[in-house]
């Protein structure tokens, strides 16, 4: 009985196992480690890890600057919370393209900030990805908040530590691994975009510091796609040097 | 320093208000202790005079009145059922922690060595047994010096050998200390303090000396919860209780109760048959537990011997018996548990 | 001190509120309810629409078959288990165009099945939505098995229950919370997707009921951004219908 | 049905083995209470009876080999510290749980009406008290008529009044019953114990009568652990250790120690003058912690009137001092808690 059960299930769970890494490995084994580095000196390639990694890495600053504050608040509890975290959790469930369209109605020419350039550039790309990514940061922060136990701040009070001390000296760094883990999961999302940068930039003007002024480059998952066509191997090789980036980061916070 | 608390705070939870008001005083090196069941709250109490909760009322220190201030200015020294140490620091730096916030801290090293803890300093708190964690806890609050100290069940979480040990350093500890106690255990309550006040249902039921509250309980709910047997007038014999006051229930504690093998005195003034139904070893003496044969009524009775035979007579000491003032609401949380 | 840090918090996560609320307002609000009705009548739409939710009700249902039993697998441990919860997890960390190749590859034709049609075929569809749904059912059934008290299945067993009645009437009755978020979060990811589903399939042949037939139909959130530059209200109108119906999900799970 | 254990179990956890082994005979009808401190392995011990972990060894039943028996075929009723209801039925439902899997199962309505929480029947279990889940969860049990009780700490997670009275339904419901019963507990171990097991570090102590335990412990672990003063003999005038065994320490239980009031005996042969050092009122009597004279040591007694002075005479009952038999390592574990 024991056995049925437990066959049937290492059976099932296994051929999952195999469906999930299959893919990866195909993709890996595909081309050659040669080729891949030689493709990785290619100047436009380089620009689109720089940009792929750079552009996740200004969305999480945002989303850290805003959402850690937000997850102190909604840990600590209001009216209308709820809601509030209902609407975090939202773009989770909001189809890539379409969070793309919103923020470019939101925020695009003569809409939030008139002044800003947003479609087909940095702005715009920084916010996009922001807005698919911040819900990991807020709901990293929170578990990590959550997971202070409140006897121990009250403790800290007690003990002649103000609100601040006790914030700086106790509830922080109990709480920095969730924030390192939502921040980590939220730069990790924003690599992975493709939908809303599609829709809203995926070919900017940035500053890259190895060529010492401002280029123009493609966001790393829309590259691979525009690649396609154009060439299948190198497309793949920046498919396989965007994953080890992402799995590198990903298996640092595991 | 003298503590005089009058407060009223109330908690919401899951649309359920639950409304906790107190009005006592800790005389400068007392420990009072808050004794009351689970929900009774207790804790909130000590919440509410620790400060985390906003309240009506005061909460004087020596005349000043804190009701308003924030924790940190309440000179309180808290320890927890759960310990909460800072589990991101050793045991040192845990003492050492509010030693910046105070003007004259005691050393952390001392404080420790004080509590038989002094080779745990570099120690993460995380590899400390239960009975280690509460010494470093009291250790922690002990350093800053507090005014009052504060104990939440602080003995609770611990398995029983570890707690009588921690229950006699808490009486060298609090020995001359103002400290607010809140357990649901009487033994504890009887041992640690100076004046006890029993907590039902978010309002205290009776405040008094150990003596008064176990001995004269002011309420069947109070006798109960002390551990006393709670009979009802008619079940004992008009010889027994006609000086007594007034009242429909008659309290008298196991201690008080003398059994004595059955004889002709069965029947005399103030002496009742009764069966032996159960026989229970304790630490200093046999728990008895006897049917009377009028009534049915169960009563414990302490021997310093079990019983001979499977009758005995009853007997009450000279004044032992005690009829309770029952307050407003003799029934609420009466039930068995 | 306690008004400047609640001040301060209150700005910042207001402001995180707004930015992730205001595009969703602004999209819904861009045009008219009449309008989005009307080009909900569109014959294309609807296909649309029904292959969006119907293809990853499929995706969800292969995950669930074999991610609740690797869920089951993983509660109870085994050697190498961190192993494979990593390998669940990566594709949360995969960039959504990397993992549409990464299907491509390997269930592509020539590839792990050469005789299912994967590249702009229904199969390939629901492959490339079920890599990156099944993380979501599989956390979800785990987290919901491992909130069941192991004391409480001991004491079925106890009580008489072997293993498999244990399971049927206490672990799966106490779990099923954690199993139905789990699918309909893996469902929502489905309906999400944009770059896998660009990749590998976008444009495909379903049996459609309402006509009896099969017919070619557009994944919703591909359809919405080649309609962006054919007819920007149709685009939005779809982008709207879609987020409904995502978020009518997601309401009724919370 | 006669409950005979012999059996190892290993469990590693953080890359730390931990083995429990015991070798024990529950007669029919006889309740054993497993008493041990937190870790010594005593719930590992009942999970490896339970059927839950892989064990070495045998196990049986009125002589029928369980070992490898899975946990629904052993016939055990298993009560938990945390209750383990099931959430998603009713009370009712919870205790008839059982019944299709048994011949003779006892009526749901039954067992509860006997508990006395007939009422609960079609409540939710997460609206219970904790008394109250605990006494469903006995039901549960009970409904299945189980071979063998196996009782987890079931009083540790209930406030004492709860936990007394409960003490109390668990002698009734334990009375003809066999049962394992583990608690870390010397009051309810005396209480529900027609035997006693004592364990640490994954190994029993000691196994016998609660007087053998108690009056005779085996190791300064098993005293220290059942509430005896351990003394050593140097600290003890040879007059009065005189005639003991050979042996490190003497243990004499605080029962079993007599206070008078400081005389001129004192120096006279079994006689030892002290200075108390602290009273402290327990339910039967005052606990004397007292520190003799010559040596220093402190040892605890109960009296029925706590001292009328600061000085008293400390003499021991006959036959009350014992020199434990210490095992292979007697001084793991003894450290102060």
């Amino acid at each position: 009985n024991r056995g049925a059960f437990g066959v049937a299930a290492a059976l099932l769970g296994g051929a999952l196992v195999v469906a999930l890494a299959y893919p990866l490995a195909a993709l890996v084994t595909f081309t050659s480690p040669a080729a891949i580095l030689s493709n990785a000196t290619d100047p436009a390639v380089l620009r689109t890890l720089y940009l792929s990694v750079y552009a996740p890495l200004l969305a999480t600053l945002l989303a850290f600057v805003l959402g850690v504050p937000l997850a102190l608040l909604l840990r600590r509890g209001f009216r209308g919370q709820a809601v509030v975290a209902a609407l975090v959790d939202l773009p989770l469930v909001v189809p890539h393209s379409v969070a793309g369209l919103a923020v470019l109605l939101a925020f695009g020419s003569g809409h939030a900030f008139p002044t800003v350039p947003v479609l087909g550039a940095m702005p715009g790309l920084v916010l996009a990805l922001a807005f698919v990514s911040a819900p990991y940061m807020v709901n990293g922060a929170r578990e990590g908040f959550e997971a202070v136990d409140e006897n121990v701040e009250r403790a800290a009070r007690s003990l002649g530590a103000n609100r601040v001390e006790t914030f700086r000296r106790v509830t922080l760094p109990l709480a920095l691994r969730g924030l390192v883990s939502g921040a980590v999961l939220s730069w990790a999302r924003a690599v992975s975009e493709y939908g809303a940068v599609a829709v809203v930039a995926y070919n900017v003007s940035f500053f890259y510091p190895p060529a010492g002024e401002r280029v123009q480059g493609m966001f790393g998952s829309v590259f691979v796609v525009r690649q396609l066509d154009v060439n299948f191997e190198s497309a793949v090789s920046v498919a396989v040097l965007l994953l080890c980036v992402c799995v590198v980061v990903f298996l640092a916070v595991r | 320093m003298t503590l005089d608390v009058d407060v009223t705070g109330t908690f919401t939870d899951a649309d359920e208000a639950f409304t906790v008001t107190a009005d006592l005083t800790v005389e400068r090196g007392e420990t009072l202790v808050v004794l009351g069941p689970s929900g009774s709250g207790k804790s909130l109490l000590l919440e509410l005079v620790a400060g985390f909760h906003d309240a009506d009322g005061h909460v004087r220190l020596d005349g000043v009145d804190l009701v308003d201030a924030p924790p940190e200015e309440r000179g309180t020294g808290m320890v927890f059922q759960n310990y909460a140490l800072f589990e991101h620091m050793t045991v040192a730096e845990n003492v050492a922690f509010g030693a910046r916030y105070h003007e004259n801290p005691r050393d952390a090293d001392d404080v420790l060595d004080a509590l038989g803890v002094a080779d745990l300093a570099e120690r993460s708190p995380d590899t400390l047994s239960g009975g280690e964690s509460q010494r470093v806890a009291l250790a922690r609050a002990l350093a800053v010096r507090p005014d009052v100290f504060l104990l939440d069940e602080p003995l609770s979480a611990l398995d029983a050998p570890t707690r009588d040990a921690l229950r006699r350093v808490l009486l060298d500890v609090l020995d001359g200390e103002t400290a607010v106690y809140v357990t649901h255990d009487r033994t504890t309550a009887r041992a640690l303090g100076d004046r006890v006040a029993v907590m039902h249902g978010g309002e205290l039921q009776q405040v008094g000396t150990p003596d008064e509250i176990f001995e004269r309980p002011g309420s069947a709910f109070v006798a109960r919860f002390t551990g006393a047997n709670v009979l009802t007038r008619d079940s004992l014999p008009d010889a027994v209780t006609a000086r007594l006051p007034a009242g429909e229930r008659v309290v008298v504690r196991p201690e008080h109760v003398t059994l004595d093998p059955a004889s002709a005195d069965a029947g005399e003034s103030g002496v009742l048959s009764a069966a032996v139904e159960r026989v229970v070893r304790e630490d200093a003496a046999y728990r008895v537990t006897v049917a009377l044969d009028d009534a049915g009524t169960r009563l414990d009775a302490f021997a310093a011997e079990p019983p001979g035979g499977e009758r005995v007579s009853v007997s009450f000491a000279a004044g032992a018996l005690h009829v309770p003032r029952d307050r407003a609401k003799p029934e609420e949380g009466e039930a068995e548990v």
